[in-house]
């Protein structure tokens, strides 16, 4: 059984209000440093079977069509080790 | 007229500062606006937070806020036994603070739920409650995203034990644990929920019903009785 | 990169310029070298091509428009009219109100969420930028088939942006409506309307007088959103290849709104605002020439100190960028200070970007070099306007022939109404509304599921006379009648908001309007559009209710297809006493029903011609705006006096769906017989201007001599009670089953 | 300028309607093979300096307190390549 990690970040020219608001909050907290903040999201998809190139594809599939909104977002994927 | 003070908190984005205000004073209480960048509580005998979006509830409801410079007054205030009640944001922002344990997520149906939501109260050996009876029935409006209460079993086990909850739903709208709807510290003084009840407190505005009255009434007897 | 000054723009004057591109016509392009001597700059060029464009300038649609000020009834309530932000009422007490609803659909088929989210900030902006506090939201949405595939990835879509955009804005939403059709399946329509509330000598306009004043860029910043006409400019003009992709999707922040919304109150409060406009469709276009035109007349603008989310942002796109949640503001120099004071206060970003002259010229600057150089009256109000060609469509008289006389009727007049109330289009909304926040700031006196929103003022607004007034508003469209008779059609869509307003009690004042349409350039869809308008504002002027602003929404067609003919219309009124409004349906047990109007067999665009046999043919109900006016001043003496406890207007599904509908208000049956002969007419008959009252059973003769005295035809139909909807001789439904077939519909669809 | 990412997830024994709902929704959009699908959060925490064990020691405190609720959540905090 393995384990697929897609994150799903907005496209960088789409306005970012959460990660925008989170940066705005972090100095006040006593947080120094930060430039920006961006927030995305992270699925874990388990399969039932081995991550070979077909169940990827799929995942792929699954990524675009599903966890990604691809006209505000990018996604990438990867097999967790 | 008594001296009763409760005061209102704003932060950016609070929305339902207003009605709590309203029913503050519809109860006979003077109601203190607090302001979220003030390190200054006024001198208030009890505390509102109101419901809302504070911080646009980016991040997680309540996250942001509760680092606000009012609350480092209020965290300590309420540990010494300072009334508060927190509906809501209010509630998400004590959970986020730890006055209160568990935390408030995402609802199980993943929608947003308006609703008038019939409840029940557990226990009313609160300020906030002591107007209501154990077992007593009340419909008072729910509106939120994020108002499914989870806690790990230890936790839920001790609030149930101690007689913590304070209100269950009737017909649960979230997916609440145990369909926990309100619960209070152990000392009793900080109470937390998702209802509403400033919107239940005018026969003419709001939900149907002014079921909401009894936890402003009982805050302003609890005070005059102090 | 060159940079394209005007000094540029001299010399070069044979360069190729993308105004096709942009969506200009040969002879506007003309006309723009015309009015400049020159060729534009490409600046220039960006602020005609938006502000010229068919969504600024309303150049299609301003020769028939002008009939809602040519026609405009007499009203002491108007206290501005068309062709400001939003129009605004006087409701007593020394307060106004401004409403007005505007579309998004486009953007809204696109991404669902985020397209009627902004739609909701857009249009309360137009709100704040009156100088009012905005008090409620509310959504007319229509989409395709309700189980076709596509529905089910837009409705969950908008209604999920309209919730978390309004109900994070903390503005209760009190009403509107969900249709569908399948004319809607690429092409959703989304208007959303905005009320507010501010006090009558308190007005803000959009204007720039007082040379010297400084101009304001305050909210948001501003980044690459709304703006791949722009890149084509910036890339076409100067060979550039890869430009950044630019996204035409707006994302919006309602938590900044939020603030920007308190902010605006309190700059309101202190008195520091002399002109102030939202940022819309336009942006920084159309701000600095509509406010430079309404002022003094000129306005000098360092372009260069916008502040960006996004650095490399050149001036062109800077100009067209659409990002959300940013206001303009023009203040005098002495209240600069206290003017960022509160901006900050509420962390605000906050920008002096330009100042007011009395050259006449707008003029803008990118580090020092001059891009801009107009009178900016010629892109704000100067723009093109067209008579447009237009003729009756082609199939519409046989459309008009085919008559639902000759349908088929049901037998199983029991299971019609099921059927009926059981449908899409007449089924519950509740899967949408309880998205909604319908009761904060607790002003809320009815909302969903209420004939009309009403809100409570007097609370509203630190520092408010005391009054105990309230105002009522409803939305209401019908593109099936519209598409049978388009003049007709408009006058149906008003009168249904005015007749839903009058159910509360309340007294219609004023309209707003937001037209649907396909495209312009069509001549059979040019027709709908000058028969709606013309319909439209014959009514308005017959029921003594001005249109005090609106929004025109064209190219709503897939391919050759247009949507139906979409004229939708929102009424306000007023009520003296909001404590006398009379609330929806059924409330008590023993109240006497009476049907009020009269019935005629009207079938056609009928909800029961639709459910039954998918038809769609024949002509509309006749409007009859007298009897409308005369039920409605019925309606608002009743309330007064007390009469009533409860009422419902009858509409799509007629007296049947409305006796349902009335039942499951608070769960109290009904027991009636049929005032008629032929129980299939009286039941499903689609006639105007008729509605159900329950009348407090003491005061039943009162009532129906003040139907007298108004020329208002009444039946006493039966008495309210029970947990059954009985129509004696004719069918018997437990409430507890009306509510099922009521409520599953939705869920079942969209989970 | 480093990028640090913090990746945060709910507890295992939290309940995870978003995962479930994409879960169940996925064989309805002809995909199978999957056995189970959690939804988390994935910051870019962008520094105006470089990543050094004093910057991660900021980050992971901002996570504790502020990015994750430890009552609910998990994270886990890496430099980006
Ligand atoms: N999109 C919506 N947003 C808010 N309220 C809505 C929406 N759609 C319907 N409603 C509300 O639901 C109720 C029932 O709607 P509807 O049957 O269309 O009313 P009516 O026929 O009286 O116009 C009304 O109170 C209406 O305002
Ligand atoms: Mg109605």
């Amino acid at each position: 059984m393995a384990r697929v990690i897609v994150d799903v970040m907005l496209k960088p020219e789409i306005l970012d209000p959460q990660g925008q608001a989170i940066a705005r909050a972090l100095p006040r907290l006593g947080f120094a440093g930060v430039s920006a903040v961006r927030q995305g999201k992270r699925f874990e998809v388990d399969l039932e079977g081995p991550a070979d190139d077909a169940a990827l594809a799929e995942v792929r599939k699954m990524a675009e069509t599903l966890l990604a909104n691809p006209v505000i977002e990018d996604f990438t994927l990867r097999v967790a080790e | 007229m008594s001296g009763a003070r409760v005061g209102v908190v704003t932060f950016p984005g609070t929305l339902d500062d207003q009605d709590a205000a309203r029913a503050v004073r519809l109860a006979g209480a003077e109601a203190v606006p607090l302001w979220h960048a003030d390190h200054d509580l006024k001198g208030v005998d009890a505390v509102f937070l109101p419901g809302g979006f504070s911080y646009g509830d980016y991040l997680r409801c309540g996250a942001i806020s509760r680092f606000a410079p009012l609350m480092e007054e209020l965290i300590p205030a309420a540990r010494a036994g300072l009334p508060v009640l927190g509906t809501c944001n209010g509630f998400q922002i004590l959970c986020e603070a730890h006055l209160l344990p568990g935390a408030l997520t995402r609802n199980a149906g993943l929608h947003y739920v308006c609703r008038d939501q019939k409840l029940r109260f557990e226990n009313v050996d609160t300020p906030w409650t002591s107007d209501y009876a154990p077992g007593q029935e009340v419909v008072i409006p729910v509106k939120h995203g994020e108002g499914r209460f989870v806690a790990n079993e230890t936790t839920i086990t001790g609030l149930e034990a101690n007689g913590q909850v304070v209100l269950r739903y009737v017909g649960n709208p979230n997916g609440s644990l145990n369909d926990i709807a309100g619960i209070r510290n152990e000392a009793g003084n900080v109470i937390g929920l998702m209802p509403h009840p400033e919107h239940a407190v005018e026969e003419l505005t709001g939900a149907p019903g002014t079921d909401g009255l009894g936890f402003f009434t009982s805050i302003m007897k609890a005070l005059v009785n102090a | 990169m060159t940079l394209d000054t005007v000094g540029r723009a001299h010399e070069t004057p044979d360069e190729r310029q993308p105004y096709t591109e942009l969506g200009m016509k040969d002879d506007e392009y003309a006309r723009v070298r015309e009015i400049l001597g020159r060729r534009p700059t490409s600046s220039e060029l960006a602020i005609y091509s938006v502000m010229w464009s068919e969504h600024c300038s309303y150049k299609s649609s301003k020769v028939h428009l002008r009939q809602f000020s040519t026609k405009a009834p007499k009203s002491d309530a108007l206290l501005v009219g068309m062709g400001e932000n939003a129009g605004v009422v006087d409701i007593g007490d020394g307060w106004a109100a401004t409403f007005k609803i505007e579309s998004h659909n486009h953007p809204s088929y696109v991404e669902p969420h985020q397209g009627a989210a902004t739609g909701v900030g857009g249009i309360v902006r137009d709100i704040m930028s009156m100088g009012a506090r905005p008090i409620a939201v509310m959504d007319s949405l229509r989409f395709g088939a309700a189980d076709a595939p596509d529905t089910r990835r837009v409705l969950p879509g908008v209604v999920e942006g309209i919730s978390s955009y309004g109900n994070c804005l903390g503005l209760p939403n009190i009403g509107g409506e969900v249709a569908f059709d399948p004319c809607y399946i690429g092409n959703p329509l989304v208007n959303a309307l905005c009320v507010g509330l501010l006090r009558k000598d308190k007005i803000k306009l959009a204007t720039a007088p007082g040379p010297g004043n400084k101009v304001v860029l305050f909210g948001a910043l501003t980044g690459p959103d709304g703006i791949g006409g722009a890149s084509v400019l910036a890339s076409a003009t100067f060979e550039e290849e890869s430009q950044a992709k630019r996204p035409s999707v707006q994302v919006g922040d309602p938590f900044m709104e939020k603030l920007l919304i308190e902010c605006c109150l309190e700059l309101f409060e202190a008195d520091v605002v002399v002109g102030i406009q939202d940022l819309g469709a336009a942006g920084v276009s159309c701000a600095t020439t509509e406010l430079a035109a309404k002022g003094t007349g000129g306005m000098d603008v360092r372009l260069d100190l916008v502040p960006l989310r996004d650095p490399t942002l050149r001036p062109e796109e800077i100009l067209m960028s659409e990002s959300q949640e940013r206001m303009m503001a023009v203040v005098t120099p002495d209240d600069i200070d206290a003017f960022t004071a509160i901006c900050n206060k509420w962390d605000i970003p906050v920008t002096v970007i330009g100042e007011v002259t009395d050259t006449g010229r707008l003029v803008m600057t990118w580090h020092g070099e001059t891009i801009v150089d107009i009178p900016p009256g010629t892109a704000a109000d100067e723009g093109p306007v067209y008579e447009r060609p237009l003729h009756e469509p082609a199939g519409q008289s046989a459309l008009n022939a085919a008559d639902p006389a000759m349908l088929p009727r049901p037998s199983d007049l029991r299971a019609a109404l099921l059927s009926v109330l059981g449908s899409p289009n007449i089924a519950s909304k509740e899967w949408v509304t309880s998205q909604y926040d319908r009761y904060v700031r607790g002003n809320t006196v009815l909302a969903q599921p209420a004939d009309a929103g009403v809100l409570r003022i007097g609370e509203i607004m630190p520092g408010a006379t005391t009054t105990n007034r309230g105002i009522a508003l409803a939305t209401d469209g019908n593109g099936r009648y519209a598409k049978l008779d388009p003049y007709a059609g408009a006058q149906l869509a008003l009168a249904e908001a005015y007749r839903n307003v009058a159910m509360t009690g309340a007294v219609p004042l004023a309209v707003t309007n937001c037209l649907n349409f396909g495209s312009p350039e069509d001549p059979e869809v040019m027709w709908q559009f000058a028969e709606a308008t013309r319909g439209l504002a014959d009514a308005c002027r017959a029921l003594g209710v001005p249109v005090t602003g609106g929004n025109v929404s064209f190219y709503n067609q897939t391919g050759s297809a247009a949507v139906h003919p979409t004229p939708v219309v929102g009424v306000l009124g007023v009520l003296d006493d909001v404590g006398t409004r009379v609330r929806s349906g059924f409330t008590e047990e023993g109240a006497r029903v009476v049907l009020l109007g009269e019935t005629h067999e009207e079938f056609g665009g009928s909800a029961w011609a639709q459910v039954a046999h998918d038809h769609l043919g024949g002509l509309p109900p006749a409007a009859d705006l007298p009897a409308e006016q005369a039920l409605a001043k019925v309606m608002a003496a009743a309330a007064s006096r007390g009469l009533l406890t409860g009422a419902h207007d009858l509409s799509d599904g007629g007296l049947a769906v409305a006796l349902a509908e009335a039942c499951l208000a608070q769960g109290v049956g009904c027991t009636v017989s049929l005032p008629g002969d032929d129980a299939f007419v009286d039941l499903f008959s689609e006639s105007s201007a008729r509605a159900l009252a329950a009348v407090k059973p003491e005061a039943f003769a009162e009532f129906v001599e003040l139907c007298h005295k108004h020329d208002v035809a009444c039946y006493g139909l039966g008495v309210t009670g029970g947990a059954s909807l009985v129509v004696e001789d004719v069918l018997e439904i437990p409430v507890d089953e009306l509510r099922q077939t009521h409520q599953a519909t939705l869920p079942a669809i969209f989970g």
